[in-house]
């Protein structure tokens, strides 16, 4: 749902719009990012009463096919000046051409997939890092940390969980012992299939390439089955609601990775303002949502009221958030020497930090 | 009832046998139909008149034996192919297109010989417009023939069990039958309209179309048959003139029983 | 009176079928309904039986109204109909369909008794007691639609042409049935298209013209009337 | 084509195989007599299932089991166990009862042609969904583990565990007991003869209102069974997971051939072997290809279903 | 409430027999202004002023183009299901092929790298959904009634996971930078671009002026009610000489090349197509459209088509207590099909049939009476 606590247009009327998932199978993550945009509206708008920001939230469901709507409803607001978003991967790929056809500036806190930087958009940047560093770092920790010589790499066929599960298995190399696909979008539920290969293969890790309500089910599954070599997963997966889709007892031990570092170590007062906000604890890209979205205000504050303004603004900007320092290169890539890879793990029915990864 | 006026044989059934499972619903049925004969086909209930009929119309393939059309056979032909071939039937149990009205009931029978291609029907090429009003006309022209002119515009459906049977058989005729099989097309009718409609069969076989009937009813077939064939548990028991058969002491055991309704 | 008919009217559609018809029948007798081809004798069936709702007017058996009653509880009320075009239920045997004949009835012995004379009448049904009733040819299944109305031992049987379709051997079997189980004390409603046997056994007919009751008398009155003789009998 | 994989995993392949399987028979007896007496396909019936894993969810819930709740003892397990199968083929029933009165019913009054049902069935299905995603805001809800999937002893090697014995066996009991009812009892004849023909069973006396009801009772308490065992064995219920394996057990009774029940039974274990296989043959994600390959192509073949149509005519 | 409904159908009957009793230049003229309305609906200028209409919470010519596209499918399936009386389930389907055909002609991210142009594309898709058509027709067509159902939409249901799984087909990955129909205005500008739907939606609108036309005239001959007496009783048109077989597999082609050639619109707007374009919903949406609309009348699939799509994206950016009912929009949609089913099974605007059955019932009385 939209309460819009954060906006508030007035005689300037400049808009920014967070561009997600809030509602629908996957609504979790698109959440955490725009309690962390809505955050940074808000404060925005008390420090600046004159010349309010309102927050616009366009819902996707994460799904491709809603998202060249949502993209054009964006567009045609000729007050909005700037998206926060897509959040995903697929998303991205179909609203992108609208998006850089408009000329209207889009900076992804979470899309990971590598090629949405080689689509020649000119309005694409990324806030995070991407699979190309999320996939190696999540390989290296399952051969040098879990030290598993065998491993199962599972993957939900998305423009994400594919490309990731692949970066993961050329990283592993010939300890893969087996793979598997499965169909995402809460459309498969039985894995038993899945169970019966895994065992086979005597796996000692699992890895899976996908979103967090599939990977639940699979490790519920898994465990029920007696399985218990732990599963490793992407920033797909790495939210509070993995663990209420496996159920605390299977999900404990699982292994998150995130092309991100843990929103708890943001600089700052970040995660005190941001609970009193949403009254929750900062979730898996809140911070690097806040981020992005300040950059944003920060061109609007600097007087950058026209698209073609913000859009230059981004383009050239540097400077630091709570999360990272952002700088963008070709692309619109962040600077790879500010991509951090972290690796989570669940204890105790909470996704705690677990360690940064090297990424090669 | 004179001879039959030519010996040009339409239609051969030649030892025909038809078998469901323990049924022997026809037993080396033989007879022949010459053009322009109206020939009846009668027997007990059971008889395997139906049966005949449906291996006729490629609905059944008979067990053994043959069946063969203008000298062709009719095994292996597809159902609509027999129609074209100049074969058109009425249903025991009647089959119209009920959410069709009498006329595009009628008119579903003349398409059987036009030739509009979904080509020439898409942009209306000269073709569609001289069939479709030639059809609409013989259309007309056969609802009139059976009696049921005022009547174009009805579903189907909406008729009354009598009117649907003089519908099925415009239908019929609407293919430009050689042959017309009429399975007990007086089914429901009063004394007064099998008159009338025997008149019609009779009308039917003077433009030229062969006349198979399958019929209970006595009068009507004593009055307008020129030959009968009797079935018995699908066995031929006899074949002749109406007299004879009506006088054949087999049919009679078989199936008239007292002669009191057959006068 | 067992059955009486009330200016009733039925509508299928916007077509008028139906236009205020009245007749009665009473206990123990034979009453035939004649008339051409769509005038209405299956529909006034249909109406009492209720498969077909009036628009107007009333029925009432055995001294309850039914007008508004549902065909089945009208079943139970010892009103059974044998339908025009059989209604055959062509997916159960010979013998199932006898036995929903006898659905309402919960006398084992009497069904079982009624199965064996139904069997008797028609040896030809006994011969295809295990067989479809789709699969019968168009007499058989009529016998067993009779026979199947037989099973539920009404208190009226309706028949809507009955010996439609049979061999004349078998038409006049079905009349010496009709006038027997009369006299074991059916009342019977019959509509025959062979109104010279019809006629010839009802105690009372009626004449139906385009919904209309034309013409009503004795059975021997009506065989004799010169306008029904040329209507109906056709001019043998 | 992975061949070493389907070979050497056969057993489990197949175990898994049959009890999912099991479950699409249970919901695809629904489909079966419905159709059987409707000609309609149910598409609702999903939504039936759906009512009554949830209600078992719920009715754990109630008792204060949530997913991470551990419960031991075989007399408090078959009393759970117990309880919440009674609690889902009433919600179950109920819900198929609801949908028969307010969906159906009405249409069949107006003598509605057939396509109306099958619309009113979809949006029925649809509504009744989304109602139930949107009260559960969509999330999954998790179930106790209350039957162990600790293998209880091999079959050849084959690992067999106690929640494949108790689905396979209620599949069976209840499928048994069905065909019991339908193919001997009075009223079972009487759902045979609305089946055939219904104005004519009206004239023999049969409550046609009434035989449906028992129908969709019927039917429904089949499908609420099933949505316990749902849960039993994957331990998690979202909303949405009705459409697809609606679908799945519709699949089954026309592989079988619909409207015979003995066919659901079959073509429901036909399905769930053949997933597996292809899930080891060619990976999980042609699981469901497979499973309407094996439609197609059967179909080709037969067309009325493995074991033809009985409950209703076969179509001349 | 019966006599409030008995109200309202006798008003629309009273208006349908007005029509039917204009003179012909009238029912041209109002035909023209329909037209009209329709090529203007997606000005601002225009409907701005129209109230209501115009969707809220979304830019309403793409809305209007989304629009297009669903009654282009139901015109389509009308011919399958509403005339043949083959129940289609998975006719969305066809319009996958359409669009993939296109996909994998013209987008660079496709193995191929043929990079074709739309326009080139545009005869082979519908060619290849016609193919589809008679493939699948081929084999399935000797099944009745509801096994064909479900075997379409099997087939529908394989298509698309087909689509998700094969490497050739790029699953959720896409394709992107298909091209837009070809055209330029005079400064050089594409006329299809990316941001205004206009273009497309105008192009829809012609290609569903001609294909009406077009199946009008099929459904008024021969071929018409080859079709309909099928759907009646099939036994009973083969052993009338209707080739059966032969004028199923042309519905099921006819009706296939419909929607490829939607999908065909569709690629070529949408620049970027993957696999969660062809939901198994959207097939049944499709169907209930026709049938919602009046199953076996074209006007009636039309309006079924544009209400149904409209229906579902009106409720965006609507809010009601705080909540947007876009969440709630499939919940509304199943409601409205039943309620609307009870009070007309027959659809909004039922079969012409019935009204010349009407016409010809009211000269009966009066020649008789
Ligand atoms: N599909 C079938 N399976 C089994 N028996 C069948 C089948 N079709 C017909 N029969 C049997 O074959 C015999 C011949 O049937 P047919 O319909 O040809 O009789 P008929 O001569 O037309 O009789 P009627 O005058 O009563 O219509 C009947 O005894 C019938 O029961
Ligand atoms: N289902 C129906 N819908 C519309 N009109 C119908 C329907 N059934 C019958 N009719 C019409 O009602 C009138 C009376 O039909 P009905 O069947 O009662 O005639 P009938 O006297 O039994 O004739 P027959 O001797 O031909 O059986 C006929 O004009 C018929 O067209
Ligand atoms: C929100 C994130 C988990 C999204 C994911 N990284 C993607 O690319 O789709
Ligand atoms: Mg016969
Ligand atoms: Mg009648």
């Amino acid at each position: 749902s939209s309460d819009d606590t954060a906006s508030g247009g007035d005689a300037c009327g400049n808009k920014i719009a967070f561009f997600g998932a809030l509602t629908g199978p996957s609504a979790a993550l698109g959440i955490n990012e725009n309690n962390g945009v809505k955050l940074a509206v808000d404060k925005y708008n008390k420090e600046n009463t004159d010349c309010k920001v309102e927050l616009v939230p366009l819902d996707s469901q994460g799904s491709p096919d809603q998202a060249p709507q949502l993209a054009q409803k964006a567009i045609d607001d000729t007050k909005i000046l700037g998206i926060i978003g897509p959040a995903y991967s697929g998303e991205s790929e179909a609203a992108g051409p609208l998006f850089n056809e408009a000329g209207l500036v889009t900076i992804t806190p979470s899309a990971t997939r590598p090629s949405l930087s080689e689509q020649k958009w000119k309005t694409f940047f990324r806030a995070v890092g991407n699979d190309f560093s999320q996939g190696p770092a999540a390989g290296n920790y399952i051969k040098n940390v879990l030290k598993a010589d065998t491993v199962f790499v599972i993957d939900d066929q998305s423009a994400y969980g594919a490309g990731l599960a692949d970066e993961v298995k050329k990283v592993l190399g010939p300890s893969v012992v087996g793979s598997d696909k499965v169909q995402g979008d809460g459309k498969q539920v039985e894995f038993s299939a899945v169970v019966t290969k895994v065992k086979a293969a005597n796996a000692k890790a699992i890895f899976y390439g996908g979103y967090y309500q599939e990977a639940g089910l699979i490790r519920k599954q898994l465990t029920a089955a007696g399985i218990t070599a732990p599963l490793v997963a992407g920033d797909g997966v790495n939210d509070g609601a993995y663990i209420t889709s496996a159920g605390a007892a299977a999900a404990e031990g699982t292994i998150l990775t995130c092309p991100c570092q843990p929103a708890a170590e943001a600089r700052g007062t970040f995660v005190q303002e941001y609970k009193a906000l949403n009254g929750t604890d900062p979730g898996t890209y809140s911070d690097t949502a806040y981020d992005a979205a300040n950059i944003l205000l920060a061109g609007i504050k600097a007087g950058k009221t026209s698209r073609e303004g913000l859009l230059e603004f981004v383009k050239g900007y540097s400077g630091e958030g709570v999360a990272a320092k952002y700088k963008f290169v070709e692309g619109g890539e962040l600077d790879p020497a500010e991509v951090k890879v972290w690796a989570f793990k669940v204890v105790g029915g909470k996704v705690v930090p677990d360690q940064e990864i090297p990424k090669s | 009832m004179e001879a039959v006026p030519t010996r040009e044989p339409l239609l051969e059934v030649d030892k025909v046998t038809l078998r469901f499972g323990g049924v022997v619903a026809l037993n080396e049925v033989d007879f022949t139909l010459y053009k322009g004969e109206i020939l009846g086909l009668i027997g007990p209930n059971g008889a395997g008149k139906t049966t005949c009929f449906n291996a006729m119309t490629g609905i059944y393939q008979p067990t053994e034996g043959q069946i063969r059309f203008r000298g062709q056979k009719i095994s292996g032909k597809k159902r609509h192919q027999i129609t074209k071939m100049g074969m058109a039937r009425t249903f025991q149990n009647i089959r119209l297109f009920p959410e069709m009205t009498a006329l595009e009931n009628v008119l579903v029978g003349t398409d059987a010989h036009n030739k509009t291609s979904v080509i020439s029907a898409l942009f209306r090429l000269p073709r569609y417009w001289k069939e479709e009003r030639e059809s609409r006309e013989k259309a007309e022209r056969l609802l009139e023939f059976v009696g049921i002119r005022g009547r174009l515009h009805e579903f189907a459906r909406n008729l009354s069990y009598g009117e649907q049977r003089r519908l099925e058989i415009a239908r019929a005729l609407a293919t430009d039958p050689a042959l017309l099989c009429l399975d007990e097309p007086a089914a429901g009718f009063n004394p007064a309209e099998k008159e009338e409609l025997l008149q019609l069969i009779r009308q039917i076989r003077d433009t030229g179309v062969t006349v198979l009937l399958i019929e209970h009813d006595m009068r009507l077939v004593m009055g307008v048959t020129d030959r009968i064939v009797v079935l018995e548990f699908g066995k031929k028991i006899a074949e002749g003139l109406p007299a004879e058969v009506r006088d054949n002491p087999k049919v009679i055991a078989a199936y008239l029983g007292v002669p009191d309704d057959a006068a | 009176m067992l059955l009486e008919i009330d200016d009733v009217s039925l509508l299928y559609g916007r077509i008028q079928a139906l236009h205020g018809i009245s007749l009665t029948v009473d206990e123990g007798e034979i009453v035939a309904l004649i008339g051409a081809n769509g005038a209405g004798k299956s529909t006034t069936m249909r109406a009492i039986s209720g498969i077909r709702p009036v628009a107007s007017g009333s029925i009432r058996f055995n001294g309850e109204d039914i007008t508004k009653l549902r065909a089945d509880l009208r079943v139970r009320r010892g009103l059974c109909q044998a339908p025009e075009g059989r209604g055959i239920f062509p997916g159960m045997t010979v013998l199932d369909n006898l036995d929903m004949g006898a659905y309402t009835r919960r006398d084992r012995a009497g069904i079982a008794q009624d199965l064996d004379r139904v069997l008797n009448l028609f040896p030809r049904l006994a011969e295809r007691r295990k067989q479809a009733g789709g699969t019968l040819s168009g007499g058989e299944q009529q016998m067993l639609a009779v026979g199947r109305a037989l099973m539920s031992r009404p208190k009226l049987l309706l028949l809507d042409e009955p010996s439609m379709g049979l061999a004349p051997m078998l038409i006049q079997q079905i009349f010496d049935i009709i006038v027997e189980i009369n006299q074991q004390g059916t009342t019977i409603l019959l509509v025959e298209q062979n109104a010279q046997q019809a006629l010839a056994r009802a105690h009372r007919a009626y004449v139906l013209e385009t919904g209309r009751i034309v013409k009503s008398g004795t059975g021997a009155e009506l065989l004799h009337d010169p306008a029904v003789k040329e209507a109906y009998l056709g001019v043998a | 084509m992975n061949f070493d994989d389907l070979f050497s995993n056969f057993g489990t392949y197949t175990t898994t195989g049959l009890t999912q399987g099991a479950i699409y028979a249970l919901v695809a007896l629904g489909y079966t007599l419905v159709y059987g007496v409707l000609r309609l396909i149910n598409f609702a019936h999903s939504e039936v299932f759906i009512a009554g894993a949830f209600a078992a969810i719920w009715t754990w819930n109630g008792f204060g089991l949530d997913q991470n709740s551990q419960v031991s003892g075989i007399g408090s397990i078959m009393f759970y166990l117990l309880v919440a199968m009674i609690v889902a083929a009433i919600a179950s029933a109920g819900t198929a009862t609801v949908i028969e009165r307010v969906a159906y019913r009405p249409l069949r009054r107006r003598n509605a042609p057939p396509l109306a049902f099958l619309i009113t069935a979809i949006g029925a299905s649809i509504a009744i969904s989304e109602a139930f995603g949107i009260w559960t805001r969509r999330r999954p809800e998790g179930a106790p583990i209350l039957v162990s999937q600790d293998p209880l002893f091999h079959i050849f090697g084959v690992p067999i565990d106690a929640v494949q014995l108790l689905t396979l066996g209620s599949a069976l009991v209840m499928m048994i007991a069905l065909d019991l009812f339908i193919n001997r009892s009075r009223v079972g004849r009487g759902i045979r003869a609305v089946a055939q023909d219904a104005n004519t069973a009206a004239l023999m006396g049969v409550n046609k209102d009434r035989i449906i009801l028992i129908v969709f009772i019927a039917g429904g308490s089949m499908a609420g069974v099933a949505g316990l065992l749902y849960d039993v064995r994957i331990q998690t219920l979202t909303y949405s997971v009705g459409f697809l394996l609606g679908l799945k057990a519709f699949t089954a009774a026309v592989l079988g051939g619909i409207g015979n029940l003995r066919g659901a039974l079959v073509g429901g274990l036909l399905l769930g072997l053949i997933e597996n296989y292809a899930s080891g043959l060619f990976g999980s994600q042609w699981k469901d290809f497979a499973a309407f390959a094996l439609l197609v192509v059967l179909l080709m073949f037969r067309p009325t279903g493995l074991l033809g149509e009985s409950l209703g005519r076969a179509r001349a | 409430m019966t006599n409030v409904l008995e109200k309202v159908r006798s008003g629309r009957e009273a208006a349908g027999e007005r029509w039917r009793g204009a003179p012909r230049w009238v029912r041209w003229a109002l035909l023209i202004a329909v037209i009209a309305f329709f090529y203007a609906l997606p000005n601002k200028e225009f409907y701005q002023y129209l109230g209501p209409i115009p969707t809220p919470g979304a830019n309403f010519t793409q809305v209007m183009f989304t629009v297009s596209i669903y009654v282009l499918l139901a015109v389509g399936l009308n011919i399958v299901v509403g005339f043949a009386g083959l129940l289609d389930l998975g006719y969305f389907g066809f319009f996958a092929v359409g669009a993939y055909t296109v996909a994998v002609l013209t987008s660079p991210s496709s193995d191929l790298k043929t990079l074709w142009p739309w326009l080139l594309a545009v005869p082979v898709a519908i060619a290849l959904t016609m193919v589809s058509g008679v493939m699948l027709g081929t084999p399935t067509l000797r099944l009745r009634g509801d096994y064909l159902a479900l075997v379409t939409l099997g087939f529908a249901e394989m298509i698309r996971i087909g689509a998700v799984s094969s490497e050739f087909l790029k699953g959720q990955r896409g394709f992107n930078q298909i091209p837009h129909p070809p055209g330029e205005y005079a400064d050089g500008k594409p006329f299809f671009g990316v941001l205004d739907a206009r273009p497309y939606y105008w192009l829809v609108l012609t290609v569903i002026i001609l294909v009406v036309i077009g199946v009008r005239n099929l459904t008024h001959s021969r071929v018409g009610r080859a079709w309909i007496s099928i759907r009646e009783d099939e036994d009973a048109a083969q052993l009338m000489g209707v080739p059966t077989f032969k004028f199923k597999l042309w519905a099921f082609a006819a009706g296939a090349a419909i929607a490829g050639l939607a999908g065909a619109l569709f690629a070529g707007k949408q620049n970027f197509v993957n696999s969660q374009n062809f939901e198994l919903l959207n097939s049944i949406i499709i169907l209930a459209a026709v049938i919602f609309g009046g199953s076996g009348n074209i006007v009636g699939a039309i309006v079924g088509g544009g209400l149904v799509a409209y229906m579902i994206e009106r409720f965006r950016g609507i809010e009601l207590l705080g909540v947007e009912l876009y969440e709630y929009r499939f919940l509304f949609f199943g409601l409205v099909l039943v309620v609307m089913m009870i009070f007309r099974p027959e659809g909004l605007i039922p079969n012409r049939r019935r009204a010349a059955e009407f016409k010809d019932r009211r000269k009966e009385v009066t020649v008789g009476e």
